[in-house]
């Protein structure tokens, strides 16, 4: 898989994410440069997280206007993939090729713990190694995760199956009212959704945060398994 | 304020900070009356902050050197060598009184402050910790510091990206006006490429990256060596406000720069910025150093030499680059999109000459500025007894001691604080906080673990200084010592009180000569550090407060193979084993302060060679693979120790009986030091055996399993309930 | 010229800050406050001397970053 | 009545997130744009009808929560 990083001023889990892709991929993925107006050849655009921008004004807002975010548009044209976690998934929202937006979470705290994750939707590229309903554990790191969406949307959403990942308690309840296992108050639980496509996936947990036992787990892996595995097809 | 403008005389000196007899120094040195700027290079140079005027004779006497120590004390920080051609570089910093002032902000700039000490020296940033000390819960304003502190740490390190991974938090009702808070950073460089502050090459120029100057924080370095009074806060001094932002971004730049050879010599521009990163480069190198100042990124109009030598705007650093290479330095910086300016060059005049619009504004020589800053040997009280330790009884009995101990504030769940701190960025952190005595951080593409943890028992001190700091030192060896890592180094952060007041000075030297005893036994050198005086509080009626002296410990240790260190938690089965002699000290205990209310007695006593040799064993036990989990015995005793294993790892233990001859309370809550639980996975028989044949006590404390603690009386106290008197308190103190 | 463009949540999108706000007032004895709802000015200096081009142009600016149109309205003022 | 407080930072305090969205607005091709400051709008619902009183007590308001005034000021400004 050859997988490209987009690198803003502010980025800071390019590494981390740089380490998850090499190690499930076995391939180093080329750092790219938002100033950058020419991609290499590549199956996979990853927007990583981070405070871009100082996360200034709102989260994702200035990273969106990047020049290279003008060619990571006709990526997704032509059919590619992009993940955008965390920074990433506000610069994909912020950009509109995601629905939604990120508010504050509802703590009005930046929020730093583990998470449970159930898979919505294992039908999707980024999601092929999960059954439905499988939970996995994930790191989440962000002040602004809170998912709202206008009610229209939403139904569309969750009709179409492009809700990728609902938070849930780890025996995988969904509770949208419950701050232990919906830790940042998004709309449904939602905590990760795909295009229309299904090429394009934003997230607000880290999975690249946990693809190492070492680490305290592999529960990550399979998204990026996943990933491997539809581009070979 | 202009150069022009003001009259300097003692008078204004005095209102400077420097005293009659300094000013009269100044006066020889300079051969005239200094203008406005030059009294200003020499009250900053010549404070306690930069100058370490009351400290330095008995900071002389820490021990600092070992085999792997590669630079100690007198760089930006310290660094000691982990193999692999590598070397971490660590070092801890205060921000008590911005912190005060305003919390936020304060605390943010000191986590900026420190990082660009470590990076300046050529690491990436790793890890961050915090050791924080806050006034009483009761008080209202306590409650508003902690916000703001939290916030202003995570929101620094958080963006920045370099994972908060450790720290402490004590509340005391000695620190109402005057709460501590230290940042420590660690960072791996390459170990033939670190970075010094000497200047050399005359005619080389001065270069100025980063953010532009305004007027922040004028004055910064005196005011935080200058008592507090109750008028501090209406004075709102200019607060420095940090920009994490652009910190990322020189920290990318200066990393790009640093893989050249374009670097001759950097600093950061910290306290007194551009006054002392422009006098220390050039005064280590021996050479002058001429600046112009119309050249420095400017971010207000109309900023007179004054203002923009004695400016601590953030976010900025000085270097001294080779001529040859200066555009390709240029270019790198302005990627990064930060501000880049030759503001002057090096001089073989041994002055530091300041022009500002075709005028020289300041003309100093640098070896006196330096060489006669003031020193002092003030005068040092004998030390009060400690108080008696007073009748004990238990009202109570273990159970509903140990639920009071679990939930009390310096016991109680940190999860409210860690959990806005972003601990898993980087991708390398195998410990992260609330799960092993230190924090585990493995360097990037290799097999090597570091083990983090900052330490410090403000009780203990206050009640016996000297073994206060050879403890506090000792902790922080014993939490690496827990996780299999093998302790390195420390970096200290020494907060006390007014060092002119004799019986504060006593405190002060008592604690260093535990320190420094304490260093020596246990191989555990202080590489770097900072201190912090003048922490107390002015009443209105002129009375004074006292922090407790707080001589906070930032311990550095490593793994060769990180896969092999332990946590804390519990596991499945097997039995829980205790290492270390129990002679059920209760003096200045948790359990003396929770249960009847008094801060009595003396400090646990502090056998450094116990010390030693129980750690080694723990260690040795460890990394040959034979305990599943380890955790110290320290605040609360071995009671308190057990239910911290027991909630991190939701198994739970059923206790054997005390010692005989001992009172249970002695026993089970007792502060004894040098002692370890260690998990076992078998019946343990072999571990206590080989601890015998050392001549080591140990003593089989319990058997894993059951729904709970189950104490000898066959009473359980669950899982849940003791979490749930731990979680309690951060939640509702801070209302959420 | 001076231009203020004030940012706030659309009506219908919950505001948990102006919420908190609302909560801390109550506790601080201003029970008179009803609601509170939260955003941000953003003032722009423009080297722009005329009033209603500077107005059109930081309307622009906020079409195109100051405001995310999902969730938030804005107004523009020209400062006195 | 409404009434808006508009908090921002003191004159020469650094305003990180002012520098970033000015260059951005470069970036976006707003050359005109001179300095950008940011700061925070608070609108309050007050049972209150007299204009002057609802001034006054979101200027107290004001002082004891919604801005800090060791690095804010404040305007409190009656809504039209
Ligand atoms: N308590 C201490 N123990 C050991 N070294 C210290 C101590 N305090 C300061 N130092 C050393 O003195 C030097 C100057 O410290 P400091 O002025 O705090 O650095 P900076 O200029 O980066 O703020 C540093 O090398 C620091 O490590
Ligand atoms: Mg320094």
């Amino acid at each position: 898989m050859k997988a490209g990083i987009v690198v803003f001023p502010g980025t800071n889990r390019e590494r981390d994410m740089a380490i998850a892709l090499r190690s499930v991929s076995g391939r180093a993925p080329k750092i790219l440069w938002h100033q950058d107006t020419h991609l290499p050849d590549l199956d996979l655009i990853v927007l990583p997280g981070g405070f871009s921008y100082g996360d200034y004004l709102r989260c994702g807002a200035m990273a969106a206007h990047s020049p290279i975010m003008h060619e990571v548009r006709k990526f997704a044209e032509r059919g590619g993939y992009i993940l955008g976690v965390c920074n990433g998934f506000q610069i994909l929202t912020e950009t509109g090729m995601l629905p939604g937006a990120l508010l504050k979470n509802a703590s009005l705290r930046f929020l730093s713990q583990d998470c449970f994750l159930r898979v919505e939707n294992a039908e999707t590229p980024f999601t092929a190694r999960w059954q439905k309903d499988d939970v996995f554990r994930a790191p989440l790191a962000h002040g602004d995760g809170n998912y709202v969406v206008d009610e229209k949307t939403l139904e569309m959403l969750e009709g179409e199956g492009r809700v990728a990942f609902r938070y849930s308690a780890s025996d995988g309840v969904v509770s949208p009212q419950d701050r232990e296992t919906n830790p940042n108050g998004s709309l449904n639980a939602i905590a990760g959704i795909v295009s229309s496509d299904g090429r394009v996936c934003g997230m607000m947990p880290h999975p690249e945060d946990l693809v190492d036992s070492l680490m305290g787990g592999e529960d990550g892996r399979p998204l990026f398994e996943s990933l491997v595995e539809a581009v070979v097809q | 304020m202009s150069s022009k403008q003001k009259v300097v005389d003692a008078a204004l000196a005095r209102q400077f900070g420097l005293s009659g007899e300094e000013y009269d120094q100044v006066l020889i040195i300079m051969g005239r009356v200094p203008n406005l700027t030059e009294l200003g290079v020499f009250s900053v140079m010549w404070s306690e902050h930069c100058s370490y005027k009351s400290s330095r004779k008995w900071l002389r006497t820490l021990p600092t050197t070992a085999p792997w120590v590669i630079h100690g004390p007198g760089e930006n920080a310290g660094v000691v060598d982990i193999g692999e051609g590598l070397a971490a570089i660590f070092k801890m910093e205060s921000h008590n009184h911005p912190s005060f002032i305003e919390p936020y902000q304060g605390a943010a700039t000191g986590v900026g402050g420190i990082l660009r000490d470590v990076f300046t020296m050529g690491a990436r940033p790793v890890a961050n910790l915090n050791a924080l000390r806050f006034g009483s819960p009761e008080n209202p304003r306590t409650r508003q510091i902690v916000d703001g502190v939290v916030r202003g740490i995570g929101g620094y390190g958080n963006c920045v990206g370099v994972p908060t991974v450790g720290g402490e938090v004590n509340f005391h009702p000695a620190y109402d006006g005057n709460p501590l808070v230290n940042a420590m950073t660690v960072g791996v460089a390459r170990k033939d490429r670190i970075f010094l502050s000497a200047a050399a090459g005359i005619g080389n120029p001065v270069v100025y990256v980063g953010s532009k100057t305004g007027r922040d924080g004028i004055h910064g370095a005196t005011m935080s060596s200058a008592e507090f009074d109750e008028n501090a806060l209406a004075k709102r001094p200019t607060v420095q406000v940090g920009d994490p932002f652009v910190e990322k971004l020189l920290i990318e730049a200066c990393l790009e720069l640093m893989a050249t050879d374009a670097i001759i010599a950097i600093q950061d521009m910290g306290a007194a910025g551009l006054t002392s990163s422009s006098v220390e480069m050039a005064g280590k190198g021996n050479v002058g150093i001429d600046l112009d100042l119309d050249s420095v990124p400017q971010r207000e109009p109309d900023m007179t030499a004054y203002e923009m030598m004695l400016s601590e705007s953030q976010e900025r650093m000085l270097m001294v680059l080779r001529p040859d290479r200066t555009e390709q330095a240029r270019a790198i910086f302005e990627k990064w999109e930060l501000d880049f300016a030759v503001i002057g060059q090096l001089t073989d005049t041994g002055r530091i000459v300041v022009r500002h619009k075709g005028a020289i504004e300041a003309d100093i020589p640098l070896a006196p500025l330096a060489d006669e800053a003031p020193i002092y040997d003030r005068p040092v009280a004998t030390l009060p007894a400690p108080e008696p330790i007073g009748p004990v009884h238990d009202p109570v009995g273990l159970e509903q001691a140990l639920i009071t101990l679990i939930s009390c504030p310096d016991l109680a769940s940190r999860a409210w604080i860690w959990n806005q701190y972003d601990s898993t960025v980087g991708g390398q952190t195998a410990q992260r906080p609330g799960g092993a005595d230190a924090a585990i951080v493995r360097v990037e593409d290799t097999s090597i673990g570091l083990a983090l943890t900052t330490d410090c028992t403000p009780r203990y001190c206050y009640a016996n200084p000297r073994s206060g700091g050879a403890q506090a030192v000792a902790e922080a060896w014993r939490n690496i010592t827990a996780t299999g890592a093998t302790p390195l180094a420390v970096t200290d952060n020494l907060n006390f009180a007014n060092p002119e007041k004799p019986e504060i000075m006593a405190q002060f030297v008592a604690a260093i000569e535990g320190m420094g005893e304490a260093c020596r036994v246990l191989d555990f050198p202080v590489v770097s550090g900072n201190v912090s005086l003048y922490n107390e509080t002015r009443n209105p009626d002129g009375s004074t407060r006292a922090i407790l002296p707080t001589p906070a410990i930032g311990g550095l240790g490593m793994l060769a193979d990180v896969e092999k260190h332990v946590g804390m938690a519990i596991p499945r089965s097997g039995v829980l084993i205790l290492i270390g002699e129990t002679k059920g000290h209760l003096g200045q205990s948790l359990w003396l302060r929770e249960i009847l209310g008094r801060e009595t007695g003396d400090a646990p006593d502090v056998d450094l060679r116990a010390e030693r040799r129980n750690g080694d064993f723990v260690r040795e036990q460890i990394i040959s693979g034979k305990v599943a989990a380890c955790h110290d015995v320290s605040d609360g005793g071995i009671l308190v120790a057990v239910a911290e294993m027991i909630m991190a790892g939701g198994e739970g233990c059923e206790l054997e009986p005390p010692q005989s001859g001992m009172r249970p309370e002695a026993y089970w809550f007792g502060e004894d030091q040098g002692r370890y639980l260690l998990a076992v996975n078998s019946d343990g028989q072999e571990l206590l055996h080989e601890a015998g044949m050392r001549g080591i006590p140990s003593r089989l404390m319990g058997k894993i399993g059951g729904g709970g603690l189950t104490l000898p009386s066959g009473a359980t106290i669950s899982i849940p309930r003791l979490r749930a008197a731990n979680a309690a308190f951060f939640p509702s103190l801070m209302g959420a | 010229m001076k231009v203020r463009v004030i940012v706030s949540l659309k009506e219908g999108v919950l505001d948990p800050q102006g919420k908190a706000i609302n909560h801390a007032l109550h506790v601080l004895e201003f029970p008179e406050v009803c609601e509170v709802r939260t955003g941000k000015v953003i003032e722009l200096d423009l080297d722009e001397e005329n009033p209603q081009r500077a107005a059109q142009r930081a309307h622009k600016m906020a079409e195109s970053l100051l405001a995310n149109q999902v969730i938030e309205d804005f107004i523009v003022e020209i400062a006195k």
